[in-house]
């Protein structure tokens, strides 16, 4: 088939796939802190509050979109789409999956492979900071202009050692584009020990990957590194004087990060789409156990409901996941979905880490930020990479 | 046996021998001040202990006990300088001589690392001082494993630094600090000639690997061999000089003695002035081409041995009078040397190692008694109160004055024995300074430990200058173990080393010279040497009134031996002073403020003018200049384009 | 044929946005256009089969230099400039002169570059980070060591600089 | 209208390299603000770059990259020092003019 039709179709499919993972993520992240601080969350709209994320996006839409007087109109409307241009760009060169083949057509789950896509992420997240201090200077306020200055300098900062924490498996690993950094994670120790970046010799990275957490948590201006938007010391940070659909674009741009950071964790440090442990153990069966768990619970909820419609929902619900369960176990769809099945898992597990996070910690001061970025990351990143490279050197 | 082909296979880590002790210089040289002295220490002598075991083990690996290492085993480093024809590297080699120099090294020097734990207990910079030893050692390994001159000429350099260092420890008193810059510097003069010399190696030869070099060598004939080989000799004896302290350059030795007294012993009696040594018989196939540069070295040592003999008899500050020793019994090795015995030379360089050693760690011992009294007139009477000192000081006195069957004895008899077949006056020369040797020494030693105690320490509180803080406790006491046990090691050392047959050992290396007939060169010897040892007892045990009527008897003699033959004084005169008055008055005022001032400002003042007038162009507007810069580039991309760029 | 399209599309953004840098008054749109330009020109790198230097230009430039330009404008508050130009003359000389200079450099090229094939995507194969790396730490070992101590010059210089006085 | 041919002939990089460092001397010379004519440096480096990678795409050597690399790496330092420069001059001068900066005048 064409390329540029395939690639058309793959776009359109990742961007929806992506757009509703957005709107969920940030469902899941209130439903999550708001079990941490025992309380239930959105639960009104819809069963669970599921259709809460579309009544966000409604409610945003039919704001009233305001301009404040005295921005500078142009970066005031350019910023809010650099930020979420770059943050979408960002998932094209990430692949979800192995090759597959339907029917005639053979293709990877990917949208473009660069032989140089760490870089190309790289250079995106250094990109992405337009954005922010743009909105911050643009919008003419100075808690804007100050968070602004304070997100582009702490995104900077984190820059080096998330790159030099890149490096370092990179240095192991020997390659650039994703698809080879994962094929270079195939195979186990022992025959149980995944050869995942973490685990691997000569000298597993481990370091490196807590290093990326944690300056990755600062490139997404998450908790507890969200300086740009303390709002007890700058209202709203850069996006205070942006309103509809133009702050929902600065979240949906947040969010973009961070489910770009966890794919590349899992994909530099998390061995990919390659399970935990080996398909001989049974490891393709894993999914099918888990959906099935979760049917199993949900229709024990359906009866004996909480509300009145959990009757009609919940069990279906139950029939869903029990069907995804077994679709697991048809060899054709499995060879597509298991890949995606452990990607995604891996995925997953990190954004909960962020989301768990954000429940539970406290916000660092600005100084201590900062200090944290040059006199214990940046040295420890060094090290790191140092060590790396004599190891890998001498092996 | 030069031949850099490798005898083993399997690669022996040669670098580790070196890294040790550089590693021991890192920790204490970073961390040393914050470390309690404990850690120090351990850091200090466990670096040197891990380095003596390790060359154990490579000589072992090598065969060089089981006798069967033939050829040199080098190992390759890596590429150093690479520029043109001339390829250096850091490579490390072993052969015979190496591993005799491997062995003193570190075996002494873990012995005296050892010592000076107890010696430097109570002194400042007790990091410091570790630091630089251990310093010392990287660079006196490096000199001794490097397999080509540069990195012979790098360890050179290096342990002339810890020496300066070491010297000017005491760096509070100015005396030191001199002493220090006098080493310093009479030793920059043997290192230009060194340097000189390897440039001419360098120069004739396209390489400076022994191996290349030597192989070379070999192929040239002995006789009519070309007159720069003996220049290239001549240079390196200039190095030689200077290092081990040889005429003409012996001054700054006996001022080394300011150091603190681990350091004479380890670096000023034991390794580095011995270095010279090494060198030269590194070197032998060079002078065994050049008979002239040969004898050249037999003549610089037989007077050094000599004169600094003679001066050593009047000398009344213990470490002095071992300091002539030392010069002179350097002397004796640059004879052996001279001779064309240069495993004598390497013999008597093991043993005096082990004596001379001794002899300073027991001065320094009884110095730690005395609270740094140094002056043998206010010794006397020890041999009660520090036994154990006195007993193993006795063992270096009959080693180093040639009484058989001790170490001194057998080095001794191999150098005088090549000494009279080479030449029988240098032969008689040498056995005269041997008398006088075991005079002057046992004159120490009786001054130190018999008679009455002429001192004032443990009278009341005494401190002088020299080594100069007191040890915390006045009164005369015994040192601890940790000191006097190395002494006991070194002194059953001096008395048994005499029968590791170096010479047969080196013989691969240094083929024998045969065996005169002539047994009686060794009982001339050792009469002269009991003889002198005699003479000490009647004079200064028996009748200590002698000296004094001697001395009154041959006043100017005398005085003229009293003060060193007024050699300093002599290079004060005819080449310090002048250089520095010839500086002052004709550099400095005459060339630096006539001329070139003259000529700088003159410059200085065309330039204003013109630029007085240049200066109407300057509108001071960047943008301005950037114009011109612009007009200018155009005009030259216009005359690029119609002077062939466009065709 | 796409070749030619894309690249006169980026192109045509380059020179726009350069003009732009030109003509703009304020400094941060100057600067936003200058990004622009570096992107631009990153993908006609990548067209050159530059992958290592376009995805270089991105992040040094664009994502180093760049930020830290509008990071120092946002800092002094760089209002638009005012006033006019004092030296009249290089207003009226140099336009003239640039478009001298281009018609120049332009006929120059024209005239001296041999003819050889032109410019496909994927025809040059030796710009991917292996290549680059091998050339790097080979054969330009001493210049890239040198470019590292400089660099630590420049931050020693530059901290020095910025610093307050320490009264 | 001429035919688009398959191919981009190699002048037509050189040319927009031209192009924009003759942009960038215009920026020097008309700009007024310190960090401007700074940024128009920049743009002259970059129109010297892509004319660097354009001739190591004809040599078919990637020499011209690393050149590119090196002007790169020592643009960064330039910025960092030059813009250091610039915060010092506006502390001292509350300006950021580059003719009020003409202290070299006669």
């Amino acid at each position: 088939m064409n390329f540029f039709v395939l690639s058309l179709i793959k776009a359109a499919v990742v961007a929806f796939v992506l757009m509703t993972t957005l709107a969920y993520l940030q469902w899941i992240e209130r439903k999550v802190i708001a079990h941490i601080q025992l309380r239930v969350g959105p639960r009104r709209v819809g069963p669970h509050g599921l259709l809460q994320p579309l009544a966000d996006v409604i409610k945003l839409l039919t704001k009233e979109d305001m301009l404040p007087s005295h921005v500078n109109k142009i970066f005031y409307f350019l910023a809010p789409f650099i930020a979420v241009f770059f943050a979408l760009i960002a998932i094209s060169v990430i692949p979800f999956g192995t090759e597959i083949s339907i029917g005639p057509i053979k293709t990877a789950m990917q949208l473009a492979d660069l032989n140089i896509g760490v870089l190309f992420i790289l250079g995106l997240s250094g990109m992405g900071v337009y954005g922010v201090a743009l909105a911050g200077w643009a919008s003419n306020n100075k808690y804007a202009l100050l968070g602004g200055l304070r997100s582009s300098a702490q995104m900077i900062s984190y820059e080096l050692p998330m790159a030099m924490a890149i490096a370092a498996p990179l240095l192991m690993l020997n390659t650039l584009s994703f698809r080879q950094l994962v094929d270079a994670q195939a195979g186990y120790y022992f025959g149980f020990v995944p050869r995942w970046t973490i685990f691997q010799g000569p000298f597993p990275q481990i370091f490196s990957f807590l290093l990326f957490l944690v300056a990755a948590f600062a490139e997404t201006n998450r908790v507890p590194f969200d300086l740009p938007e303390a709002e007890n010391e700058l209202v709203a940070g850069f996006h205070t004087e942006y309103s509809s659909m133009k702050f929902a674009s600065f979240f949906m741009a947040e969010y973009a990060n961070m489910v770009t950071v966890s794919c590349v964790a899992t994909l530099l440090f998390l061995g990919g789409w390659h399970p935990i442990f080996p398909a001989e153990y049974g490891s393709k069966f894993v999914p099918t156990v888990i959906f099935l768990i979760g049917g199993l619970i949900s229709i024990y909820h359906g009866l004996n409901p909480a509300r009145a419609f959990d009757r009609i929902t919940l069990p279906i619900a139950g029939i869903v996941f029990i069907a995804v369960g077994a679709a697991f176990l048809i060899p054709i769809v499995a060879t597509i979905l298991l890949p995606l099945f452990w990607f995604a898992a891996k995925a997953g597990v990190i954004l909960f880490l962020y989301i768990w996070v954000r429940g539970t910690m406290p916000r660092f001061r600005y100084d201590q930020l900062m200090r944290f970025a040059w006199t214990f990351m940046f040295p420890i990143a060094v090290v790191n990479l140092f060590v790396t490279g004599l190891l890998v050197a001498l092996t | 046996m030069q031949t850099s082909t490798e005898t083993l296979s399997a690669s022996q880590q040669l670098w580790l021998i070196p890294i040790f002790p550089l590693l021991g210089f890192l920790l204490n040289g970073l961390f040393g001040r914050r470390l309690p002295k404990p850690a120090v220490s351990a850091i200090a002598c466990g670096s040197v202990l891990l380095s003596f075991v390790w060359v154990l083990k490579t000589l072992s690996a090598l065969g060089v006990f089981s006798g069967t290492l033939e050829n040199t085993y080098v190992e390759h480093g890596f590429t150093w300088i690479q520029s043109g024809a001339l390829n250096i590297s850091i490579d490390f080699a072993v052969d015979r001589l190496t591993a005799v120099m491997l062995m003193v090294v570190t075996g002494v020097g873990l012995l005296i690392h050892v010592y000076s734990i107890g010696y430097m207990a109570h002194e400042g910079g007790y990091y410091r001082f570790f630091a630089y030893l251990n310093l010392f050692m990287f660079f006196m390994l490096v000199l001794v494993l490097g397999a080509n001159f540069l990195l012979l000429f790098v360890g050179w350099e290096g342990v002339g630094l810890c020496s300066y260092l070491l010297i000017g420890f005491y760096f509070l008193e100015k005396f030191a600090t001199d002493a220090g810059n006098k080493a310093f510097i009479v030793n920059r003069i043997g290192d230009y000639g060194f340097s000189l010399a390897v440039f001419l190696i360098a120069a004739h030869f396209g390489s400076l690997d022994f191996g290349k070099v030597f192989s070379q060598v070999k192929g040239m004939p002995v006789e009519s061999s070309p007159g720069w080989i003996t220049a290239i000799c001549l240079l390196l004896l200039v190095g030689a000089t200077g290092k081990s302290a040889q005429i003409p350059l012996y001054v700054w030795l006996p001022d080394a003695m300011a150091g603190p007294t681990p350091v004479s012993a380890l670096i000023h009696a034991a390794t580095m002035v011995t270095a010279g040594v090494y060198m030269i018989a590194r070197s032998s196939p060079l002078f065994l081409h050049s008979a002239f540069a040969l004898n050249i070295v037999a003549l610089v040592g037989i007077a050094t041995a000599f004169f600094a003999a003679t001066i050593g008899l009047l000398q009344n500050d213990i470490k002095k009078v071992f300091a002539y020793s030392t010069v002179s019994q350097l002397g004796y090795m640059f004879v052996g040397l001279g001779a064309g015995a240069f495993s004598a030379g390497i013999f008597h360089l093991m043993t005096h190692a082990f004596f001379k050693a001794l002899l300073f760690l027991g001065a320094g011992s009884v110095i730690h008694a005395l609270s740094g009294e140094q002056d043998l007139r206010q010794m006397g009477g020890l041999r009660s109160k520090i036994p154990i000192t006195f007993v193993t000081l006795m063992c270096a006195g009959v080693a180093i004055a040639g009484v058989p069957p001790f170490s001194g004895f057998h080095s001794k008899d191999a150098i005088l024995g090549a000494a009279y077949q080479y030449a029988p006056w240098i032969y008689w020369a040498g056995v005269v300074t041997a008398g006088m040797t075991a005079f002057y020494v046992f004159r120490a030693l009786f001054l130190c430990f018999f008679g009455e105690y002429r001192g004032s320490v443990g009278k009341h509180h005494h401190d002088d200058h020299g080594h100069g803080d007191d040890h915390g406790h006045s009164g005369i006491h015994e040192s601890p173990a940790v000191m006097w046990m190395p002494l006991a090691i070194l002194a059953v050392l001096s008395l048994v080393g005499g029968y590791i047959n170096i010479p047969k050992f080196l013989e691969p290396m240094f083929p024998l010279a045969e065996d005169s007939g002539n047994e009686w060169t060794a009982y001339v010897s050792v009469a002269f040497g009991v003889g002198g040892i005699a003479l000490a007892f009647l004079f200064y045990v028996v009748a200590p009134s002698i000296p004094g009527a001697l001395e009154r008897a041959f006043r100017p003699l005398y005085t003229l031996v009293y003060n060193k033959y007024f050699v300093d004084e002599f290079y004060g005169a005819t080449v310090v002073h002048p250089t520095v008055d010839g500086s002052r008055t004709l550099l400095w005022r005459g060339a630096d403020v006539r001329l070139i001032d003259g000529a700088v400002n003159g410059i200085g003042k065309t330039a204003r003018a013109v630029g007085g007038i240049l200066r109407l162009a300057q509108s001071g507007y960047i943008r301005d200049y950037a114009a011109w810069v612009v007009v200018g580039s155009l005009v030259l991309i216009v005359a690029m384009a119609f002077m062939g760029g466009a065709r | 044929m796409e070749d030619v399209i894309l690249f006169l599309f980026f192109a045509a953004f380059t020179v726009g946005c350069a003009v732009n840098l030109v003509l703009q008054k304020h400094p941060i749109s100057s600067a936003l256009s200058l990004v622009g330009v570096m992107g631009a020109l990153g993908l006609i790198y990548l067209q050159l089969g530059g992958e290592f230097i376009a995805m270089a230009q991105l992040i040094v430039y664009a994502g180093a230099i760049m930020v830290l330009f509008i990071f120092v404008i946002m800092l002094l508050n760089a209002g638009v400039e005012k006033g006019k130009t004092r030296n009249l003359w290089v207003k009226y000389a140099g336009l003239p002169l640039l478009v001298a200079l281009i018609g120049l450099i332009a006929y120059i090229v024209q005239n001296v570059l041999p003819r050889g094939p032109g410019v496909n995507f994927g025809a040059f194969q030796h710009g991917n980070a292996y290549e680059i790396g091998i050339k790097l730490f080979e054969t330009y070992l001493l210049p890239f060591e040198v470019t590292s101590v400089l660099i630590l010059v420049a931050i020693v210089g530059a901290i020095v600089l910025a610093q307050k006085e320490i009264k | 209208m001429p035919q688009i041919p398959t191919s981009v002939p190699l002048s037509w990089y050189l040319i927009l390299s031209a192009i924009l460092f003759a942009l960038g001397v215009a920026g020097f010379l008309f700009r007024r603000n310190i960090i401007t004519v700074f940024m128009s440096i920049e743009l002259m480096l970059n129109g010297v770059n892509l004319s660097f990678i354009t001739f190591s795409y004809k040599q078919g050597q990637n020499d011209g990259h690393i050149y590119s690399f090196f002007v790169m790496v020592v643009a960064a330092a330039e910025a960092a020092v030059g813009l250091a420069i610039i915060l010092t001059v506006f502390k001292n001068r509350q300006t950021l003019e580059i003719d009020e900066v003409s202290s070299l005048k006669n």
